[in-house]
C-alpha cells in the first residue's frame, strides 16, 4: 500500500459513460491482487474534497488500469483527464477475491452487473493464467451498458449478456439470465459484483444451491484504508455480527459473512 | 536550524502539528505513509470504557468542501485498547494523546483512571460533545456548568495533563472554554464537527442513517478560525486550533490567530501524508520569513 | 400545469423561491439579468431608519465553498428607500420584503413604523442579528429574551406580517424560534451568516476590515438545513430556509425537510439568473415525479 | 449588460504567466467600452465560488479580449481553458475612460503596471481611431512581466517600457521612468491602471502639475453588478466622502475623486 501521486496516464478509453484508463504505477501493479482497488483524488481543490474508490481492472507489467462509469461530480472530472496527465493515487487497497485457492477449480462464474465488471477482468485473467477459465455474465441496463463484452470475447471466454431492455442478449436482468443458465451448468464457485440488489441475489441463489460465492461490496468511503470508520457494512463475525471496515477486510467478503441490507432490518 | 517545538508548560511538542481524533485511527494505519515520529503527536480514535458498535452506515456524506460524519463514536473500548494498540504506540517518539469519551461523567473518569495505569500516554484530550445518553440531551459542551464538571471530575482522577475539547455548536464560546479553565483543564482544544444534515431529493429521506452528522472539512475553517481567536483573547492556558486545516498556510492562520498548536483531522483521508506536508510547508515558511523559532509566529496578529 | 404557489396563510407566494437580503441589492440590480415577476418574491438590502456608512474594505473574502462578508449594513436609510427605489419596486407583481435592521429596538419600531404609510411592501423581515450599539453586545438573536421583546415591539407596531430572521451562532436554534414565535411572529426565516474569519498569513493581519464577518455559500448549507429540520419539528408557524442553496436540489432539501420557502443568497453574486433557474429546476423536478402541487413536496422526509 | 454562458474561446496565446484569450461574444462586443470589465466564472464547482474580474482588452467585431496573469486558483484554472471551451461570463460592467471627449487631446499618456497594461491596448485603439495617438508607459518586474510591448509597437505607438531589474528598458519603477520623461513630455491627460501604490504616486505627480488624471481601480469583487456592496473605495462626492461600489461607479475614477488608501488614515 503505498501513495503514488504520479500516476501517469498513459492511454485512454471510451464507449457513451464508461471509461478506461491506463496508470503507469509499477509499485502499485507489482502488489495489486483482483479485488483490490485504488483511492483516486479526483481535484486537488476542495470539492470534491475526498478520494474516490475504483477496482484494479488489470495489471499489464507496470500498469494497472481503471474501468469507470461517469455517474457524479468525481467521476465526471476524472473523465476529463487525458493522456499525459498525472493521477494521484494511493494503493492497492483492501482484500480481493481468494482466487488462487482455486486455480484447479473449474466451472468458475464470474458475474459483473454494469460497472461491476470492472474487477472481475482483473480476477479473469489471474484464474486464467492459473489454468482455469472461468465462465462470464456480464449485465447492464442497454447494449451501451456492457462495453467489455469485446474484450472478454477476444480473450477466448464464454460470455453471456443481459440488458435490461433486451437491446443485446438476454432480455432482463443479469441475475435471471444466470438462474436460467444454470439448468446447463454447475459452478462451482461464484465471484460478483454489481449493484447489491444483484448480488443479494446471486448470493440467495448460491447459498440455496450450496455454491460457494464472493462478493465485492460498495460503500461510501472516507479514506479508504482503515482510517475513518465509514465505510462500515454488517458482517458476520464470531462475536455474532458487526459493523466491519469494507476497505481493510473487504471489500471481498463471502455469502455467509454478509448481512445483506434488507435483513438486518 | 528553525526551532518548530513548542511548549505547553507541561509538555513540550517537537512541532506544532497534531493528527486529530477519529482521522487518523490509532496511528498506526498512518505507519505506511509517513513516519509518526515526525509529528508533534497525535490523537488516537475515541475511546470510551467499553467497545461501541457505531452508527448504522450511511455514515459519510460529501458536502462542497466537507464532510458530514456519523460514526457513532464505533470503538473497541480502554481494555483492548490497552492491549492491542497502546503497546504498538510505545515505541514512537511522539506525544500520544488519547481521545477520552463518555455516556455520562463517571465513564470519563473511569476511561482516565483506567489509563493512567498505562505508560506511553502523553496527555488525555476530553471530548465533551459526545451525546449523554443518560440524561437524553446532547452533550457537556454546550453548557458551562455541565463542562465544568466533566472536567472538574476528570482531573480530580487524572494522573496526566488533560486537554478539553470544545464544541463549536454553541452561542458563545468563550463562556464555555472560560469555564474549562476554570475547572482546572491544562489546555484547551477546538473545534470538533459542526451539528449538519444532508438529504437525498430523489429517496426523501437523511443521507445518513443518523439523520444528522458532524461536518468537518475546510468548508468550516473561517468559523473555527474566529472561534479560536475569541478563546485566546480570555484565556491563559493554550489553546490549540482544529478545523478544516488542509495545508500549511491554513495552519498558520491559526497559529498566528494565537493557537499554540494544531490539529489536522479531515486532511489525513484525502492526502495522509497531510500532517507531515503541513510541517514542512510551516518549515519553509520560517524559512523565507526568516523567522528561527515557531513561537515567534504564535499570537502574532495585528488588528 | 404544477401548482408551484405555497400558502403562508397571511400571504400567498406564487413560488417558494425568494431572493435573499443583502444579496440581491434593492431588486433592480437583477432586472438586467431575470423577470423579477417570476420570483416568490425578494427580500431587500438590510434598511436601518438612518443612512450607514457601512465598514471600510476589505469586506469579502472567498473560502473554500464559502464567502465572509462585512459589508457593515451600508446602506440609504428608509427615507430614500421610500423615496428612491419604493416607487421603482411597486410595478412588479411578487411579493417584496423589507429587512428591518436596527441599533436599539426603537429603531426597528421606528423603521417599521416609517414604512407601515408605504405602499408596496407585502412583508417585513426583522433582522434581529445586527450588533446593537447600545448595549455593546452581539444582537438580539442570541438570546431568547431580547429575541421576545424586538419581535413583541415590532409586532406591536407592525401594520403588515412579520417574518423573524434568526441567527445560527447559537446553541439551541429552536429555543430562539420558538421566542419569536410566543412573541407573535408571523413566520421565522433562517439562517443569517455564520460568524467568521480569515487571516493573511503573509502580512498577519486579518483579512477583513473589521476583522470578523459573516460566513455564507454552499459551505453552511448542511448546517443551515439541520437548523431548519430542527427548528420545522417545534414550531407552528412557517419556516423558511435560507443558507448556501445554489441548485434546484438545495432548495427541495429545504422544502422537503419543512421549510415553507426558501432564499436564495450568494448564489446571486455567482449567477445572477440563479433564482429562476432554481423555479425551473423545481418545475421540473415536480414533473418528472408526477407532482402537481409543490406543497406536497413539503415536510415528506422519511425518517 | 449580459450575461453570457456560451463565450467561445476562438484564440489563445501565453506568454510565461501571462495570457491573452479572444472569446467570441457578440452583443458584450458591441456594448463594450474600454475600462469596462467582464466578470467570469471560472469553475463549475463551488469552490473557487466567486466570479473573476477581468478588464476587456480589446474589441475586435464580434471578439472581446482578456489579458491576464496567472495569479492564484481561478486565474489558474482559467489559463486551463483550451480554445474550443465556452467562457461563462457577464459584461460590459462599469464605467470606463473618459476617452470620447479627447479625441483631439494631444499627447495622451496611458500608463500600464504588469497586468493593469490590459484596459489601455483598448484605449489606445478607441483614442487611434477617433485621431489621437497617445504614448504608452509600460512597466513590469522583469522582461517576462511586459509581454505586450510588441503589440503595442506594431500598432505605431512610442511605448516606454521599465522594469524593476533592468532587464529590459528603464531600470526602477515606470513612475519612475514616467518622471523621468516629463522633461521632454507635456501630457494633457493621464489614463493609467496598476498596482495601487503605482497609481498612486501617479496621481500625486498628476495633481501637483495640473494634468488631469483617471485611473482605474480594482478591488476584491462579489457580483461585478452593484448587488453586494462588496467592492467600495471611498471617492469624494457632494456629501464630502463615502464608500462607492467601483463596480458601478468606476473601476474607472479621477484623481480629485479617489481618497488613496494610506490619507484615509
Ligand atoms: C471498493 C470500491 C470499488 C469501486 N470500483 C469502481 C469501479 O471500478 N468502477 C466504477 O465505475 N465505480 C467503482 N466504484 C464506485 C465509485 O467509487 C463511485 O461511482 C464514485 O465514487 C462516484 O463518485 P462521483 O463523484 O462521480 O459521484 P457522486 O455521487 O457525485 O459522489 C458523491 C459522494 O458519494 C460517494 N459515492 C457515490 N456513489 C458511491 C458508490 N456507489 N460507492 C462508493 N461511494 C460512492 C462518493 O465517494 C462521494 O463521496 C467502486 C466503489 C467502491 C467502494
Ligand atoms: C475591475 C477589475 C479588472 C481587472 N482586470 C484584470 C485584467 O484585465 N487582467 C488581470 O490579470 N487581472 C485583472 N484584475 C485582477 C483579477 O481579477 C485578479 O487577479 C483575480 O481575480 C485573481 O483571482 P485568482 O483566483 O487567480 O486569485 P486568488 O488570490 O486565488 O483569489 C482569491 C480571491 O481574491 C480575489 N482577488 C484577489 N486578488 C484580487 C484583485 N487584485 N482584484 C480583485 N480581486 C482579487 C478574487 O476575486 C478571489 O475572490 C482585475 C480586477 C478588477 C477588480
Ligand atoms: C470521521 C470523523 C471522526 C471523528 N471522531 C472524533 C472523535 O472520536 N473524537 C473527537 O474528539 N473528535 C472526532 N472528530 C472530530 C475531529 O477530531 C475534528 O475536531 C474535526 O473533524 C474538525 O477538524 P477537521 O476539519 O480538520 O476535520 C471526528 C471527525 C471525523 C471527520
Ligand atoms: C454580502 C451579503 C450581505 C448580506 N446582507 C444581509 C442583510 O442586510 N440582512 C440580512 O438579514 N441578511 C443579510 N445577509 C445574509 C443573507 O441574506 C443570507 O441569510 C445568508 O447569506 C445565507 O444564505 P446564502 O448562503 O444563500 O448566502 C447578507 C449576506 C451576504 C453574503
Ligand atoms: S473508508 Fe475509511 S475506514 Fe474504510
Ligand atoms: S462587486 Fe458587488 S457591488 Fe460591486
Amino acid at each position: 500500500m503505498l501513495k503514488d501521486p504520479h500516476a501517469l496516464i498513459t492511454h485512454k478509453e471510451h464507449w457513451k459513460d464508461y471509461y478506461l484508463f491506463t496508470l503507469e504505477s509499477p509499485i502499485i501493479a507489482s502488489q495489486a491482487e483482483p479485488g483490490q482497488f485504488i483511492m483516486v483524488r479526483v481535484s486537488s481543490l476542495s470539492c470534491p474534497l475526498l478520494r474516490r474508490p475504483f477496482s484494479i481492472h488489470s495489471v499489464e507489467g507496470k500498469n494497472i488500469e481503471i474501468f469507470f462509469q461517469k455517474s457524479g461530480i468525481g467521476t465526471s472530472l476524472l473523465s476529463n483527464k487525458i493522456t499525459g496527465d498525472f493521477m494521484d493515487i494511493i494503493g492497492p487497497l483492501g482484500k480481493g477475491f481468494s482466487w488462487s485457492q482455486h486455480s484447479k477449480t473449474q466451472d468458475i462464474v464470474l458475474i459483473g452487473g454494469g460497472r461491476g465488471i470492472a474487477p472481475l477482468y482483473f480476477l479473469s485473467q489471474k484464474l486464467h493464467s492459473a489454468g482455469t477459465t472461468p465462465i462470464i455474465f456480464y449485465g447492464g441496463k442497454t447494449k451501451d451498458d456492457i462495453p467489455l463484452k469485446e474484450k472478454f470475447e477476444q480473450k477466448g471466454f464464454t460470455i453471456y449478456c443481459s440488458t435490461d431492455d433486451g437491446s443485446f442478449g438476454f432480455r432482463g436482468l443479469i441475475t435471471d439470465c444466470f438462474k436460467d443458465q444454470l439448468k446447463n451448468l454447475t459452478p462451482k464457485q461464484i465471484f460478483a459484483c454489481g449493484p447489491e440488489p444483484m448480488m443479494k441475489a446471486i448470493s440467495q441463489v448460491a447459498v440455496k444451491r450450496g455454491i460457494p460465492a464472493e462478493f465485492s461490496l460498495e460503500s461510501v468511503m472516507g479514506c479508504g484504508f482503515g482510517a475513518c470508520w465509514g465505510c462500515v457494512k454488517k458482517i458476520k463475525t464470531k462475536a455474532g455480527s458487526e459493523w466491519v471496515k469494507i476497505c481493510e477486510e473487504g471489500p471481498v467478503f463471502s455469502s455467509f459473512e454478509i448481512v445483506w441490507e434488507e435483513q438486518e432490518k | 536550524m528553525i526551532d518548530l517545538s513548542v511548549d505547553f508548560g507541561f509538555i513540550k511538542l517537537k512541532n506544532p502539528v497534531l493528527a486529530a481524533s477519529g482521522t487518523f485511527g490509532y496511528g498506526i494505519e498512518f505507519s505506511p505513509f509517513i513516519d509518526l515520529n515526525k509529528l508533534g503527536g497525535f490523537v488516537v480514535k475515541g475511546l470510551y470504557y467499553s467497545p461501541r458498535p457505531g452508527n448504522p452506515p450511511q455514515r459519510l456524506v460529501e458536502t462542497p468542501s466537507g464532510l458530514i460524519n456519523a460514526i457513532g463514536l464505533q470503538g473497541i473500548g480502554v481494555k483492548k485498547f490497552a492491549e492491542d494498540i497502546l503497546p504498538q504506540l510505545r515505541k514512537y517518539q511522539t506525544a500520544i494523546i488519547v481521545n477520552v469519551c463518555g455516556e455520562t461523567e463517571e465513564e470519563y473518569a473511569k476511561v482516565v483512571d483506567f489509563l493512567n495505569k498505562e505508560d506511553g500516554i502523553s496527555l488525555y484530550e476530553i471530548n465533551i460533545s459526545c451525546p449523554n445518553v443518560k440524561e437524553g440531551g446532547c452533550c457537556p459542551a454546550q453548557n458551562p456548568e455541565s463542562t465544568y464538571s466533566v472536567v472538574h471530575l476528570v482531573k480530580e482522577v487524572s494522573a496526566r495533563p488533560v486537554i478539553t475539547k470544545l464544541s463549536p455548536n454553541v452561542t458563545d464560546i468563550v463562556e464555555i472554554a472560560l469555564s474549562a479553565q476554570e475547572a482546572g483543564s491544562d489546555a484547551v482544544s477546538l473545534v470538533n464537527t459542526f451539528l449538519a444534515m444532508a438529504i437525498d431529493v430523489e429517496e426523501r429521506r437523511p443521507k445518513l442513517a443518523n439523520i444528522l452528522g458532524g461536518l468537518s472539512g475546510p468548508a468550516i475553517k473561517p468559523l473555527a478560525l474566529r472561534m479560536v481567536y475569541q478563546v485566546v483573547k480570555h484565556l491563559n492556558i493554550p489553546v490549540i486550533g482544529i478545523g478544516g486545516i488542509m495545508t500549511g498556510q491554513d495552519a498558520l492562520e491559526f497559529l498566528i490567530a494565537g493557537a499554540k498548536a494544531v490539529q489536522v483531522g479531515t486532511a489525513n483521508f484525502v492526502d495522509p501524508e497531510a500532517t507531515v506536508k503541513i510541517i514542512q510547508d510551516i518549515q519553509r515558511h520560517c524559512q523565507f520569513n526568516n523567522i528561527t523559532k515557531i513561537e515567534d509566529i504564535i499570537g502574532t496578529l495585528n488588528e
